[in-house]
């Protein structure tokens, strides 16, 4: 992946905000550091007699990195999908800035600002790379059928928004400019930077099924990013990457971070676990079994019965 | 709107449901596998039924059986004349799946389009009874109503003691014949090997043929199984209403795939509850107010029935079906 | 008027001196109906082909419409822009007809159906270019409730139609007459098959008789399931079921059933029956002879002079003279005068139509 | 007709369009709209022989062109349904025959409910509601229909939604045929109100033979419509119908309110379609229950299928020659249909994209069909 | 040598993503295939199972010419892929999945052999043998794919990614299992991304990069190679 990203990062803080901004969504990334973001709290959830989550509690904290591990089948997915509305919890509540989120519908829940990738990768393959973001940024604008279609509903524009030549800048300088063509443009633009961001921005064009593998779980990440979540949950991101590729994706991470929003993961991998998370949840059996920083959980012997097996760098 | 009546013939009631919505569930049959295993709405299903008839037909032209026959006879001719339903039918799904789908499953076109060379085809077929063949033979082909031979007499086979209801050795037979051929094929898809793969490829075909199954044998396999039991659907039909016309597959096939649905399509045992019930529903409604409604109620029903059971009664997918 | 929509076959100018002309006719010329059509265009056809035109020709082309309203509404279009045409035989059924007049009367061009009864058709919004050859159905309802009362002797009439614009008033008619004395009154559908439901109404209303408005498609397996089922009441239907197809179709089951025509039985020593046979080989069958004096009225305008679709009209107007099927008037409405009204029963006996008695309403 | 093809591929229409300036493309586009504002009058040789009144039994040629014109109207809406959204609505003839009965029921002096309002309200007889009014009055009770059918089916999957669609046609067919005190039961409504219009040669101006005034209002309209329908496509809504298609649950979760998307297309299809209905009913000034049989339903979505469904041309295309085709061929009266079955299965068979297939579709399709082929080993 | 594939060229519509690979598989080894993402390893499998069809180029399995062969057809004379992503029947119980991986089999006494065998190696699964298989865990749905593999009997057991989405321990466990039936007389050839492990359990091993073999030798040489290292172990 190109390398030049990480310095440039404070600068796309700012790009990569909507600018089509004279009427979106308006989301608050202000509030402190370290105040509570989204809060699991006492969640059980039950398929039948399978108990996926057993009254597990645990919350994430604006602007950190939480990783979230257990054993396959401990419920990781699951907690994922009580977060993003596909599930309800059988008990307990899920609050998300401090309002309670269980029950709401999916497309809501991303309007709240939480978006998230898929362990098995679900993109809409016959769009290109680009479209796909573009759905993401769609999720923050407002224009809907009759906007597209009759245009009524007109902004002033700013003066790098008006066009360059002669009659078209007049009328639009007379009747403004619908907010539709405002927002496209500002998709456009913000999804090639996305594409950048994530690094597979020579493949925009191409439909999103024929991207490799690799590329299209940065795209899900790119399309995650467009919907302008506060909180961004990652599922497995680095199946069925090599070491090499992991340790890009976790620079990806950081940066994702660096740029405000705050990242929820689900890895079995131990290495990116450990070296990019600030904090890590340990599920077993639907249920917590351990929480603290990397070290802490790396060290706790619980987690290393349950999970970890003996030491093993490769992993 | 009368409730007294339905209230006071209820058993004759429920007895004329049960043998319109038998035959309904067979032909559902075809439906249904076909859409379990292709997700693919076989619209010239009806037409495989309506070949099924002429079928018919044709063995009693051919054999010259008539009413009136000696019992060995009119069995024999029955027996022939369903086998050779079934053949025809069997035959024809299998032309349709040869000649509409498997091109097109070949470039890997989209369902939307199969859907559209099923409606072809079932125009073809209609038009090959009402026109083509006409053109070339003549009567009894052609767009009015044949009549067929009623080998087999209606006759009162017993009487419902209790509720004093005569039941017609042609109800026992469509009733009967209906249930026990649906059984056999539950049996089979639900126990055998190839009644394995059938499920399998409907879930996922790429990897059912990683597991040995052969993807062309099953599909060849359900279009078989579909157009055999539209066959016996046919047969049955006749027995009981001695007619056949070149659209007659229309209706009974909007109704079977209705039922199919109802039912919970993909599912075998949901063509047989989706059929019986479209059928009572049907004649019950028929009953209170009166026919023209009909296809009124029958929507109506699956719509209400579809709100509360969005993948229908016994819900999806023969893989799904839970044996 | 409409000279935008004429070119290269189309016809000759009609306000011309030549005399060149095309009469339509639309019906239901293939189908399941189609028996009770067809012998009328013959009919037609046979008048055409008598006729001296002198240094007039005129061809009468068909159209089929299937008897179904929707196809006919483009053949009526097609037939009004044509200005060669300059008269329609039709149409045959009630439905078709009502669907195309007012595109007959904006290209105001006389028709004369030989054979659509339904009663709104001059009785509730008439127009000028419309007259038929037979009296409308609210006679021929009273002339099916008087024959059951009167020869069968029902008093439990059980009433059924196929909920189609011509079966369905038909039997309102017949309701209406009949008052108390029908029984129970159900509905089918045009294309049913299984009328079970009906049958077993049947069975608890214990008809001494039982009336069917609709056409023959239906009218066959209904017939039969009813004597399936045992039920022996006598069996009448309308002009609906006056084709040469009925007997075939219902076969044994409809031995006895009666239907209801307001058209006189054809003498079969009749120069016009055995011209027909002559031509079509067959003796005439439904509204042949109707079919025969509506081209005759035409031919007539033209004998007269007329040469254009308002000479047409107006001579049609006033047309009086002696037809083959009664004597032929048009009143402002278009219908029969009065004392034409006539209805005949006839028997199916071995599966051919033979006249009963006549019926007057 | 490979040669054809080939032929036609070599003169790269698409992308000489696409790269034409934007003063040549204005031109070009009002030539074409003016020739089909010409088509009625079209008698040069040999442009002549696509007139459809050429033989003894032909179908009178404005006509023909004026319901090839309201076919369109439903195709552009039916793709806007089918070909974005992705929903198969196979009862689409239902709100085909709304738009057409609302304008007989308010309009027509022969409606049961004019002639209810005129004794309640104590009008004269000759009242009916406007012609003007009767156009929002069709446009609301088709739009309001769309939204009543789809809120409780739209959560249906797929072929649920196909059955379900189908049995509402079939709903309002039968209710219109049997309702007798509101509808005139089979019998119809006659005296179908048109458009007002100045009185030529005696006859109003929009009436029942002059067919090529109708077939320009229709045009005018579907020109409109089409302007209109093309803004959908490559815009967010567009995209979002794209989205629900590939993957429903994943677009959910990327912030698209799938249904409010769904029902929005089945919106806008159903108005279409009652607006093709009402141009129907008000022309031919006679509405009546079997002209709405479901095969009707059956025939829209095989135009839009034919056509190549997603791209409005494309459904243009196929509605123009499923309409024109049948009519040009009149006097195969009897073989019309099996002909018709026939081409449906071939056309499809060797062009399963559709005639004119969106460029997205066609290069869905070239690839789904690599994959089939190199897919089958024994290739 | 019990599979071997020749100058295997397979194409994606216009892209071409193998282009002329040799791989050979001897009776009774464990060879490993290694590569990054989008180089065509798990086109190899699918070439070499039958799913996808060779533009040109030849597949021979057990001295026989299996080229022209449909997958089920390669199946049935003991060839068998555990497919990358899985692919389970979702709508098949645990049970009935593993059902399917005897599909071709007719001996009963052994098949309830297998059973005992994989509910032994994974006891989540005999825990949840009534579950419909779509709605189980990503890690769980590797295991039954795995067990259902095994439950072909095969001559020659391909495994695209079996470690991807497992836990640390049971990744662990994966490869024991892999040795341990490669003890049993199966031959293996598995597709890792877990490039130390795989290669330290190997026989030989090819390197696959954009559609080409780069490299190819023993395990332990690769493992020691400094490209490989730097590009697949992720130690500079
Ligand atoms: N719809 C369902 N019905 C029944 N059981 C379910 C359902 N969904 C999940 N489960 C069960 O709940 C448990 C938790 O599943 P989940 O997918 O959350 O695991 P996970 O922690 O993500 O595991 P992995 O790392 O393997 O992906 C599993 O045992 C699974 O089988
Ligand atoms: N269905 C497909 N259509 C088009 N291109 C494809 C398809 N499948 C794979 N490719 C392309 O073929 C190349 C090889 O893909 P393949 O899946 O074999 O790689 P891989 O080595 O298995 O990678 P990974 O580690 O990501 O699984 C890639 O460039 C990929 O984009
Ligand atoms: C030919 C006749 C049976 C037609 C019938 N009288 C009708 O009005 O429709
Ligand atoms: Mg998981
Ligand atoms: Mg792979």
């Amino acid at each position: 992946m190109p390398e030049q990203k990480t310095e440039g990062a404070v600068e796309e803080q700012v790009v990569l905000k909507d600018t089509s901004n004279h009427d979106a969504i308006e989301i608050e990334t202000s509030g402190p550091d370290g105040s509570v973001l989204l809060e699991v709290d006492h969640v059980t959830l039950r398929f039948g007699g399978v108990v996926a989550l057993n009254d597990v509690n645990f919350e994430i904290r604006r602007g950190e990195i939480l990783g979230l591990i257990g054993p396959n089948g401990a419920g990781k997915t699951t907690c994922f999908n009580a977060m993003t509305g596909v599930y309800t919890p059988t008990e307990g509540k899920i609050r998300f800035k401090g309002k309670e989120i269980a029950g709401t519908k999916p497309h809501k829940i991303n309007h709240l600002g939480i978006a998230r990738t898929f362990q098995n990768i679900r993109l809409f393959p016959e769009m290109s790379a680009m479209e796909n973001v573009m759905v993401g940024c769609d999720a923050r604008h407002k224009t809907s059928v009759p906007g597209v279609l009759f245009r009524m509903y007109r902004v002033r524009p700013s003066e790098e928004e008006l066009p360059e030549s002669g009659i078209r800048r007049s009328f639009a300088k007379v009747l403004g400019i619908s907010r539709h063509t405002l927002e496209e443009r500002a998709g456009r633009r913000r999804s090639m930077e996305l594409l950048r961001f994530v690094g597979i921005a020579d493949r925009a064009h191409e439909l999103a099924r024929n991207l490799p593998y690799g590329y299209q779980r940065r795209l899900e990440i790119a399309r995650a990013l467009a919907t302008e979540p506060e909180l961004i949950c990652l599922d497995e991101p680095a199946a069925g990457f090599n070491p090499a590729e992991k340790e890009d994706l976790m620079g990806l991470i950081r940066r994702i971070r660096d740029l405000g929003h705050t990242v929820l993961v689900i890895e079995h991998d131990m290495k990116l676990v450990l070296g990019v998370t600030d904090r890590i949840v340990v599920l077993e059996f639907g249920q917590k079994i351990a929480e603290g920083t990397p070290d802490e959980v790396a060290r706790n012997p619980k987690v290393i019965a349950a999970y970890l097996g003996e030491p093993d760098d490769a992993a | 709107m009368d409730f007294d009546a339905l209230i006071s013939g209820l058993d004759r009631h429920t007895l004329d449901g049960i043998t319109r919505g038998s035959i309904y569930a067979l032909v559902a049959l075809g439906y249904t596998m076909v859409y379990g295993v292709m997700k693919l709405i076989n619209f010239a299903h009806s037409e495989v039924f309506m070949v099924g008839t002429w079928a018919v037909l044709g063995t009693y032209t051919v054999i010259g059986a008539t009413a009136g026959m000696g019992a060995g006879m009119v069995i024999a001719a029955t027996v022939l004349a369903l086998l050779v339903a079934m053949l025809a039918s069997a035959g024809t799904a299998l032309a349709v799946e040869r000649i509409a789908y498997r091109p097109l499953r070949k470039k890997g076109a989209p369902p939307l389009i199969f859907l559209i060379t099923g409606i072809g085809c079932s125009m073809v077929l209609v038009e090959t009874f009402g026109q083509l063949l006409r053109f070339f033979f003549g009567q009894p082909f052609g767009r009015v109503t044949v009549n067929i031979p009623s080998v087999l007499e209606t006759k009162t086979l017993f009487t419902i003691p209790g509720v004093d209801l005569a039941v017609s050795n042609t109800r026992v037979l469509i009733i009967v014949g209906a249930i026990v051929m649906m059984l056999a094929l539950d049996t089979f898809v639900n126990k055998s090997r190839l009644g394995r793969g059938v499920r399998a490829v409907a879930q996922d075909p790429d990897t059912a043929s990683l597991m040995g199954v052969n993807q062309e044998r099953v599909i060849m396999l359900v279009f078989v199984l579909g157009g055999a039991m539209a066959g016996v659907a046919a047969l049955l039909y006749t027995v009981q209403y001695d007619i056949t016309k070149f659209d007659i597959g229309f209706i009974i096939g909007l109704k079977a795939f209705t039922a199919a649905v109802l039912g919970g399509i993909g599912n075998l045992r949901g063509a047989l509850v989706g059929g019986l019930f479209l059928g009572i529903v049907e004649v019950y409604a028929s009953a209170i107010w009166d026919s023209s409604w009909t296809n009124v109620y029958a929507f109506v029903v699956l719509v209400v029935v579809l709100m509360f059971r969005p993948t229908g009664l016994l819900g999806e997918s023969l893989g799904k079906a839970r044996a | 008027a409409c000279g935008t929509t004429d070119t290269g076959g189309g016809g000759s100018d009609a306000s011309g001196g030549d005399c060149d002309f095309k009469i339509g006719a639309m019906g239901a010329l293939s189908g399941a109906n189609a028996s009770i059509v067809i012998p009328s265009v013959d009919g037609a056809q046979l008048a055409l082909d008598q006729w001296d035109g002198g240094d007039c020709t005129v061809t009468l082309e068909r159209f089929d419409t299937e008897g179904d309203p929707a196809k006919a509404t483009p053949v009526a279009t097609q037939i009004a822009g044509d200005d060669s045409f300059i008269g329609v035989i039709g149409g045959a059924f009630s439905g078709e007809t009502r669907a195309t007049k007012s595109i007959y009367q904006d290209g105001g061009i006389p028709m004369i159906s030989q054979s659509a009864t339904a009663t709104d058709l001059t009785q509730e919004d008439p127009v000028e270019v419309f007259h038929r050859l037979v009296p409308y159905d609210d006679y021929q309802g009273a002339a099916i409730a008087k024959y059951l009362t009167d020869e069968v002797g029902a008093t439990k009439v059980f009433v059924v139609d196929n909920s189609e614009a011509y079966g369905e008033p038909l039997a309102d008619r017949v309701e209406e007459t009949l008052g108390d004395k029908m029984v129970q009154r159900d509905k089918t559908e045009v294309g049913q098959t299984d009328f079970a439901p009906t049958i077993s109404k049947m069975e608890s209303a214990q008809p001494d008789a039982i009336m069917y408005g609709g056409y023959i498609a239906e009218a066959a397996p209904l017939l039969k399931q009813i004597r399936d089922a045992g039920i022996d009441a006598p069996f009448i239907g309308g002009d609906g079921l006056y084709g040469a197809d009925f007997g075939k179709a219902v076969g044994d089951a409809g031995e006895g059933a009666v239907v209801m025509c307001p058209c006189a039985p054809i003498d079969e020593s009749s120069t016009f029956a055995s011209d027909f046979e002559g031509e079509f080989g067959g003796a005439p069958g439904a509204y042949a002879a109707e079919g025969y004096d509506a081209m005759s009225v035409f031919l007539a305008a033209l004998d007269d002079g007329a040469r254009t679709r308002e000479d047409v009209l107006a001579f049609v107007n006033d047309y009086t003279g002696e037809g083959l099927s009664k004597d032929i008037a048009f009143d402002e409405n278009g219908d029969v005068p009065a004392d034409q009204v006539s209805y005949w029963a006839y028997k199916n006996t071995d599966g051919t139509l033979t006249p009963e008695v006549e019926v007057s309403p | 007709m490979s040669q054809i093809t080939a032929a036609y591929r070599g003169l790269r229409l698409g992308d000489r369009w696409g790269g034409a300036p934007q003063p040549v493309r204005w031109f070009v586009m009002l030539l074409v709209i003016a020739f089909a504002f010409y088509l009625p009058y079209l008698n040069v040789l040999p442009f002549a022989y696509i007139r459809t009144d050429l033989t003894a039994s032909g179908s009178d040629w404005a006509s023909v062109l004026f319901l090839v014109v309201v076919y369109m109207i439903v195709a552009v809406g039916l793709n806007v349904v089918i070909g974005l959204a992705g929903l198969l609505d196979l009862g689409y003839v239902g709100f085909y025959a709304l738009g057409a009965y609302s304008v007989a029921l308010f309009g027509s002096t022969n409606s049961p409910v004019v002639q209810a309002m005129q004794s309640k309200f104590g009008f004269s007889e000759e009242w009916a509601v406007p012609f003007a009014i009767c156009i929002p009055i069709a446009i609301v009770m088709s739009l309001v229909a769309g939204v009543l059918l789809g809120a409780p089916t739209l959560r249906l999957r797929g072929d649920y939604l196909a059955i379900v669609t189908l049995g509402f046609g079939e709903i309002i067919r039968i209710t219109a045929r049997n309702l007798d005190d509101v509808t005139n039961g089979a019998t119809g409504i006659i005296g179908v109100p048109v458009p007002p219009g100045p009185e030529i040669d005696g006859r109003s101006f929009f009436n029942t033979i002059d067919a090529e005034r109708w077939y320009w209002l229709a045009l005018t309209i579907l020109i409109l419509i089409i302007f209109l329908a093309r803004r959908l496509e490559n815009s967010r809504v567009g995209r979002a119908w794209l989205a629900i298609r590939e993957d429903e649950d994943a677009a959910a979760v990327m912030g698209v309110a799938g249904f409010k998307f769904k029902l929005w297309a089945f919106a806008i299809g159903a108005t279409l379609g009652g607006l093709a209905g009402l141009l129907f009913g008000s022309k031919q000034q006679y509405v009546e229950p079997n002209a709405f049989m479901v095969q009707l339903s059956f025939l829209f979505v095989a135009m839009v299928v034919i056509g190549g469904s997603g791209n409005i041309f494309g459904a243009l295309l196929g509605a123009f020659l499923l309409t024109y085709l049948p009519e040009r061929f009149r006097e195969f009266v009897d073989w019309r249909p099996f002909a018709f079955g026939v081409a449906l299965v071939a056309v499809m068979i060797l062009r399963p994209q559709g005639l004119a297939p969106s460029r997205r579709r066609a290069r869905e399709f070239e690839d789904r069909r690599h994959e089939a082929e190199e897919a089958a080993a024994d290739a | 040598m019990l599979l071997e594939m020749k100058d295997a060229v397979l194409n994606y519509g216009k892209i071409e993503a193998l282009h002329g690979i040799s791989v050979e598989v001897n009776e009774g080894e464990v060879v490993s295939l290694i590569g990054a993402n989008g180089a065509g390893k798990t086109s190899t499998m699918r070439a070499l199972s039958g799913v996808r069809g060779l533009a040109t180029g030849a597949v021979f399995f057990d001295g026989e010419d299996v080229t022209k062969l449909r997958a089920d057809q390669r199946l049935r004379k003991g060839l068998v892929l555990c497919p990358e992503g899985r692919g389970i029947f979702p709508g098949m119980s645990v049970t009935e999945n593993l059902n399917m991986g005897a599909y071709t089999r007719k001996d009963k006494a052994a098949i309830d052999e297998d059973y005992d065998r994989v509910f032994g190696l994974f006891p989540r699964l005999l825990e949840r043998k009534k579950q419909i298989a779509g709605t189980m865990s990503g890690g769980e749905q590797q295991m039954l794919a795995i067990g259902r593999a095994l439950m072909s009997r095969p001559k020659l057991l391909m495994l695209d990614e079996p470690s991807m989405g497992l836990a640390p321990m049971l990744i662990q466990q994966i490869f024991d299992i892999i040795t341990e039936i490669s003890q049993q007389g199966t031959t293996i050839l598995v597709v890792e991304q877990n490039a130390k492990q795989a290669l330290s359990r190997s026989d030989r091993a090819y390197v696959l990069e954009t559609g080409n073999i780069v490299k190819t030798g023993t395990g332990a040489e690769l493992l020691d190679d400094p490209s490989v290292r730097e590009a697949y172990l992720g130690v500079a």
